[in-house]
């Protein structure tokens, strides 16, 4: 019993940090129709420099609060100097389907080569914010840290003052409203332009935070963060990648699932098993949890 | 019509570029690939990025510190040696691609301290390392399938095999940890294979077995291998992994407060990098380890203080480590296998050379070298040592106490052997 | 069509004096060249004929050599054989993948195929008879011994390689003429028009998926063929990636295009080294240059040439002609 | 002139010209209705007044000031609103929200409120529904909350596209009603596009047909009713 409680909880605080990166995926895919594969490079590159933040102050803190504002600046970067000029150019011809997801991938790439030449490949490791000592239980320790508990806050909060932005603000009817209906919003006064690259740069921002805390218990080096985005998009197709909800839901529920077959069947399987996933929600409910009947097919 | 012509003419455009980008020129081949009268071009693909990275990305650029410094002091007879490193990430098609390019593009004249057992087999079959008769000298690897000499003619070793080190660490288990639960955390690849096979050879019974796939370790990894560790009551642990593992094994083990005897294999216990992998010093102190090299802090040791000093000057702001003293060591074998084969230098002569004389080389390990016409085994044995406080490592029990053995069934036996000296300050000069 | 059967027959054989004057490097290199082609091949026909974007290949490339490698090593069947039955199991891999495709097109095959691609080595991991992460060999041997000593392995490699590469090109310029490579098109331009002409487009949708994994396949075994080797780290993601800039590069509709494609892939480490050099040998240079290279190459086609830079110097070239 | 000027406005959608040289004027507080069978360009013209369509040349002014090349925001700004084809109400949202959205771009949120009790004072219907979400809303009642998300930016010139479209005859007689009675109360200028024409002849000041891109009669409303051979060409009956 008191295994299936700490693989919960392990599993909650794993998950937690998927869903950060599936939410911004899904704030992307809403405003942009595009599954932006360079999410993960964006989280990369702003992790670096709360890292390079961090490790000067020694306050894991200020690291965070640069990596949050540097995502912030990247996605809007790369909205505003990118997507924009693509959207311009490749309209026409066999690649115009692909071109999006092309360009993303090649924006990956192009991240990580710049974060190689400028920090290079060593693996780094961010001072933890707080204790990785496990929980004493009765006369044993659970691997579930006060760290752990920190990044649950963290992401609750953090998903909490989205969840604010989106339902609560102008703004937020604003990216709503932007996403839904591109052209109505645009007839309501709504900068739609604008109104993008501020959702891209909410998703960046988020996905640094998803960067920090994951390395806040590993190393971060170019190639750190590929896994956090094939589980981030796992999660947000099990939510449906329409859905903010479904995807924190969707990572949740892959993280705790997850966590379970590394403790009771094994770490090879752990990645076989999110792919199953992944195919069987393809398969049987390709619109995600979500889904309220009305197929999409993109 | 049109089009259909024009789909051929795109076709033969296609071809005539292909051609054109082929034909490039050859250059005509010396009359020793790699040597010339002033130089001699060695190779070596590594891990310089990547997940198995960390502290073996080190060891290329302590090598080529050796090499300036012996270049800076007339070189071999006369010949500046230089050493071309190339990224194989430590995936093996990546070092197959990297070694052609070093022997088809660069030409060098031999590979050094080729890295990793998977790749190591690889590029051998590959490339045809034995049918192009190129030398390939002090594997960084301890797999015993390579000291089979029908089949590697052209290779020799230097570390002990994780078979010798796993029948070392099988009878200082007996002698010092008898009775008590023992557990293994192993790579389950030839390299911890070798190992496992070996102590069950030994007669070692661990109670908790743990296998992990090379790539897979990570924290979260890691956190299962401790619970099952601590559920099976583990009092005495090996861990037979590379130093990633070996560092997320320890920091979780420590998170979670589980603190056995531990027993790193050699392969994962550099002291400096578990500790920049974030591994608290405390967790180190009192870990076993199997040790063929002095402490790379212990200055009292000649070789030590040497390469010490070369580092500092051909190699500076790199912290001076394990990895660094290997890399040296390497160099000076090197060194003294190339003025062994004199100074006509061919491919044949080198290996020639080493099979005579390179048991009787100088290097800073203390277990004799097994070099022979029939052998191409390096070191062959280990000490135990015990990591303190400060993350420095002293011999277990106060003194060096050398066990020698095989790969095979030979016994393990504690050794006399007494190293040579280190060459005067560090150069060689035996022909 | 008999023209056609002469200009492959033409490129053979300048292939065949090709590789007897140049040095061994470029021999492999050639080799290399062989096997991008058919992978190109493989992804044009799926993105550029019939719309489908995979980031998986490299994955499928897997599936091939693991195929062939499995068939050579535990059957002793002869090479010919186990380059078939990399075709083989990577067309059925392709077909159920092409399956569960069909239904989720778009960003969830690039996700889905992406994702493959990450977890291929935990795959080859679990599983003992794939052999881990040192994976399995694959020897076709040594050339003939009658063509002498000086006939190297490379070369040998070279030859297969690139007799492979003009059949699998062969056929698959013959399939996109056909009406098969109309109909893809047909879908790629408005699936739901060609629905409405009586096209099953998501069964042709499957079939495209499956030859193009078919011919993936035949690549992963070329692949294998060429490093003796197959193992999850000769099919990861940076091959997967590499093929899809070689093929924006080409002209993702361009079969021919293809060739050009390889070689740029060939030899954007050749540039980058040299670049690398100039610019001062340190480390880092070396390390993330290529990829640099690479993402910048593909940035750019994607943004100026989304069609290739083939299509837009064919479309130049037919605003000139006179009517 | 005040008012809305249009004068040799064309349209591209790539190469096909949509709308040739169309030339109109509608003086302020008057209601003009364009009307014109399916694929005239109707659509396409009210596209290009509020932004949408910035493929066009010639020119159209609003009170004396260029709109064509203005992004659709600035001209919702400019007291310009459109109303698109086919109930353009946000489903995903609630009723509330998508009034709120018609004043988004004010930075003065009570000025946005003002004008949502206007409007529901308007549309008491909508009252009731606040908080409902927008696809629960019956067809008319959706053509009037998107006539009332308009009307919360408080505009001078409003374009309606279709508002009968798809709607039942006796909610057609109620929509035309009050947009009749909107544009008296509140002063509105109208350019009102239909296919319903005599619906939207009666309630109109003026008239402009168009076919093919092409303008082919224009003048007042009441005359072109009573003009027999426009009635058997553009009118259908």
């Amino acid at each position: 019993m008191q295994k299936v409680i700490e693989t919960l909880l392990i599993g909650l605080s794993t998950g937690s940090i998927y869903a950060l990166m599936s939410l911004a995926l899904v704030l992307v895919w809403r405003s942009t129709r595009v599954v932006n594969f360079a999410q993960a490079g964006q989280a990369m590159l702003s992790t670096y420099i709360g890292f390079e933040i961090a490790s000067r102050s020694e306050i894991f803190w200020l690291g965070l609060v640069f990596a949050i504002a540097a995502g912030a600046l990247v996605g809007a970067g790369v909205d505003y100097f990118f997507m924009r000029v693509l959207f311009k150019h490749a309209t026409s011809g066999p690649a115009a389907v692909v071109a999006p997801v092309i360009a993303t991938l090649g924006l990956l790439g192009l991240i990580r080569s710049i974060v190689g030449l400028t920090w290079g490949g060593e693996f780094k490791s961010i001072e933890a914010p707080a204790s990785t000592d496990g929980f004493s239980v009765g006369d044993g320790t659970i691997p579930f840290s006060d760290l752990d508990v920190l990044i649950i806050a963290t992401v609750s909060i953090i998903l909490i003052a989205v969840a604010y932005i989106f339902q609560r603000t102008n703004l937020g009817l604003a990216l709503r409203a932007s996403a839904y209906a591109p052209e109505i919003a645009q007839l309501a006064g709504i900068r739609t332009a604008r109104t993008r690259t501020i959702g891209w740069s909410i998703a960046g921002a988020v996905g640094g935070v998803a960067g920090m805390l994951v390395t806040s218990n590993n190393f971060l080096s170019p190639y750190s963060l590929d896994l956090l985005l094939v589980f981030g998009f796992i999660a947000a197709v099990i939510g449906g990648l329409e859905s903010m909800v479904g995807s924190v839901i969707g990572a949740l529920v892959l993280g705790i699932g997850l966590t379970f077959i590394l403790n009771y069947v094994g770490t090879s399987l752990v990645f076989i098993g999110g792919f199953s996933v992944l195919i069987l929600v393809l398969l049987i409910k390709p619109d995600g949890i979500m889904a309220k009947g009305k197929a999409r097919r993109a | 019509m049109i089009r259909k012509t024009r789909i051929k003419r795109t076709w033969l455009a296609a071809a005539v570029i292909a051609s054109g980008s082929l034909l490039a020129t050859a250059l005509p081949a010396n009359a020793e690939t790699g040597v010339s009268a002033r130089e001699i071009k060695l190779g070596i693909t590594l891990p310089l990025t990547g997940a198995a990275s960390p502290g073996y990305n080190k060891i290329g650029n302590a090598m080529n510190a050796y090499f300036k410094y012996v270049n800076d002091n007339g070189g071999v007879y006369g010949r500046k040696v230089t050493l071309i490193q190339k990224n194989d990430e430590f995936s093996p098609q990546l070092a197959i691609a990297k070694t052609n390019e070093l022997i088809l593009r660069d030409k060098v004249f031999a590979l050094v301290g080729p890295l990793g057992t998977a790749n190591f087999t690889a590029v051998h079959k590959s490339v045809g390392l034995a049918k192009r008769r190129v030398p390939s000298l002090f594997l960084n690897t301890g797999f015993s399938g390579f000291s089979n000499k029908k089949s590697y003619p052209t290779s020799f070793m230097v570390l002990p095999s994780y078979a010798m080190e796993a029948k070392i660490i099988a009878q200082f288990l007996k002698e010092n940890h008898a009775g008590k639960k023992l557990g293994i955390v192993y790579q389950n690849d030839e390299f911890g294979i070798d190992g496992l096979g070996a102590f069950k050879a030994a007669g070692t019974k661990f109670d908790v077995t743990i296998p992990y796939t090379s790539g897979t370790q990570s924290a979260a990894t890691a956190q299962t291998w401790v619970s099952q560790l601590a559920a099976g009551g583990a009092e005495v642990v090996v861990m037979f992994g590379v130093t990633s593992a070996t560092g997320a094994l320890l920091g979780v083990s420590a998170a979670a407060k589980y603190a056995p005897q531990w027993i790193l294999g050699s392969v994962g216990s550099d002291p400096v990098t578990l500790r920049a992998l974030g591994v608290p010093v405390a967790v180190l102190n009192g870990a076993q380890t199997p040790a063929g090299n002095p402490s790379p802090n212990d200055t009292s040791d000649e070789y030590v203080k040497q390469f010490q000093e070369i580092n500092t000057e051909y190699n500076p702001g790199v912290a001076f480590d394990d990895y660094v003293l290997q890399g040296m060591n390497i160099g000076l074998l090197t060194v003294q296998a190339l003025r062994a084969a004199g100074k006509n230098l061919t491919r044949k002569r080198l290996i020639r050379a080493i099979e005579t004389k390179g048991s009787k080389f100088a290097s800073v390990a203390y277990s004799p070298l097994g070099f022979s016409r029939t052998s191409n085994v390096g070191h062959t044995g280990y000490y135990m040592a015990v990591m303190d406080a400060n993350g420095d490592r002293k011999p277990f029990g106060g003194k060096v106490t050398l066990y020698t053995t095989d790969s095979g069934s030979g016994p393990v036996v504690v050794s006399t052997f007494k190293r040579p000296a280190m060459p005067a300050k560090g150069l060689p000069s035996n022909s | 069509m008999r023209k056609k059967i002469a200009i492959f027959i033409l490129i053979g054989w300048v292939l065949l004096i090709i590789g007897d004057r140049v040095d061994e490097l470029r021999v492999y290199q050639g080799a290399q060249m062989a096997m991008y082609t058919i992978a190109l091949a493989s992804i044009v026909l799926l993105t550029g004929y019939s719309g489908q974007v995979s980031l998986g290949n490299g994955a499928m490339m897997a599936v091939g050599g693991y195929g062939a490698a499995l068939t050579l090593n535990n059957l002793g069947t002869p090479i010919w054989f186990a380059f078939l039955m990399a075709i083989v199991t990577a067309s059925l891999f392709g077909a159920l993948l092409g399956a569960a495709a069909a239904r989720v097109s778009g960003p969830y095959l690039a996700g889905t195929t992406l994702a493959l691609a990450v977890g291929l080595p935990a795959i080859a991991n679990q599983f003992a008879f794939l052999g881990g992460e040192p994976g399995l060999f694959f020897d076709v041997g040594f050339p003939p011994e009658r063509f002498g000593d000086e006939f190297t392995q490379y070369k040998w490699f070279f030859w297969i390689a690139s007799f492979i590469a003009l059949i699998a090109l062969f056929i698959t310029s013959n399939i996109l003429s056909s009406r098969f490579g109309r109909t893809w098109r047909a879908i790629r331009g408005n699936s739901l028009a060609a629905e409405l002409c009586g096209v099953h487009s998501s069964r042709m949708k499957v079939l495209a998926f499956t030859v193009s994994s078919g011919l993936a396949g035949l690549a992963g075994a070329v692949l294998a063929m060429t490093i003796s080797l197959v193992a999850p780290g000769a099919y990861g993601l940076a091959l997967s990636f590499a093929l899809v800039t070689g093929a924006v590069l080409a002209g993702i509709s361009s079969l021919p295009g293809v060739v050009l494609g390889a070689i740029i892939l060939v030899f954007i480490p050749e540039i980058s080294v040299a670049l690398a050099d100039r610019l001062g040998d340190a480390d880092k240079l070396n390390n993330y240059l290529p990829g640099l290279i690479v993402s910048v190459l593909l940035i750019l086609s994607v943004i100026f040439t989304p069609n290739g830079p083939g299509e837009n110097l064919r479309k130049h070239l037919h605003k000139k002609p006179a009517h | 002139m005040s008012g809305l000027v249009v004068n040799r406005l064309s349209v591209s959608h790539g190469a096909i010209e949509a709308l040739r040289a169309v030339s109109f004027s509608v003086e302020v507080g008057q209601l003009a209705a364009v009307i014109g069978s399916n694929g005239a360009g109707k659509t396409t013209l009210l596209r290009a007044l509020s932004g949408l369509n910035n493929q066009t040349s010639g020119s159209a002014q609003w009170n004396e000031r260029e709109i064509l090349g203005a992004r659709p925001d600035a001209l919702v700004r400019r007291g310009i609103s459109h109303v698109s084809e086919g109930k353009s109400v946000i489903a995903e949202l609630s009723v509330k929200e998508n009034l709120i959205l018609g004043g988004i771009w004010r930075s003065n949120k009570s000025d946005t409120s003002a004008a949502i009790a206007e409007v529901v004072e308007l549309f008491p219907v909508l009252g009731q529904r606040m908080s409902q979400s927008a696809d629960s809303l019956s067809g008319g009642e959706r053509q009037m909350l998107a006539i009332g998300r308009a009307l919360v930016s408080r505009p001078k010139l409003l374009l309606l596209d279709e508002p009968s479209l798809g709607l039942a005859p006796l909610v057609i007689e109620q929509i035309f009603a009050t947009i009749d009675q909107l544009r008296r109360k509140l002063g509105l200028t109208v350019v009102l596009v239909e296919q319903n024409a005599m619906s939207a002849l009666e309630i109109a000041d003026i008239g402009i047909i168009i076919n093919l891109g092409e303008v082919v009669a224009s003048g007042r409303a009441s005359e072109l009713i009573d003009d027999p051979a426009l009635r058997a060409a553009y009118l259908g009956y």
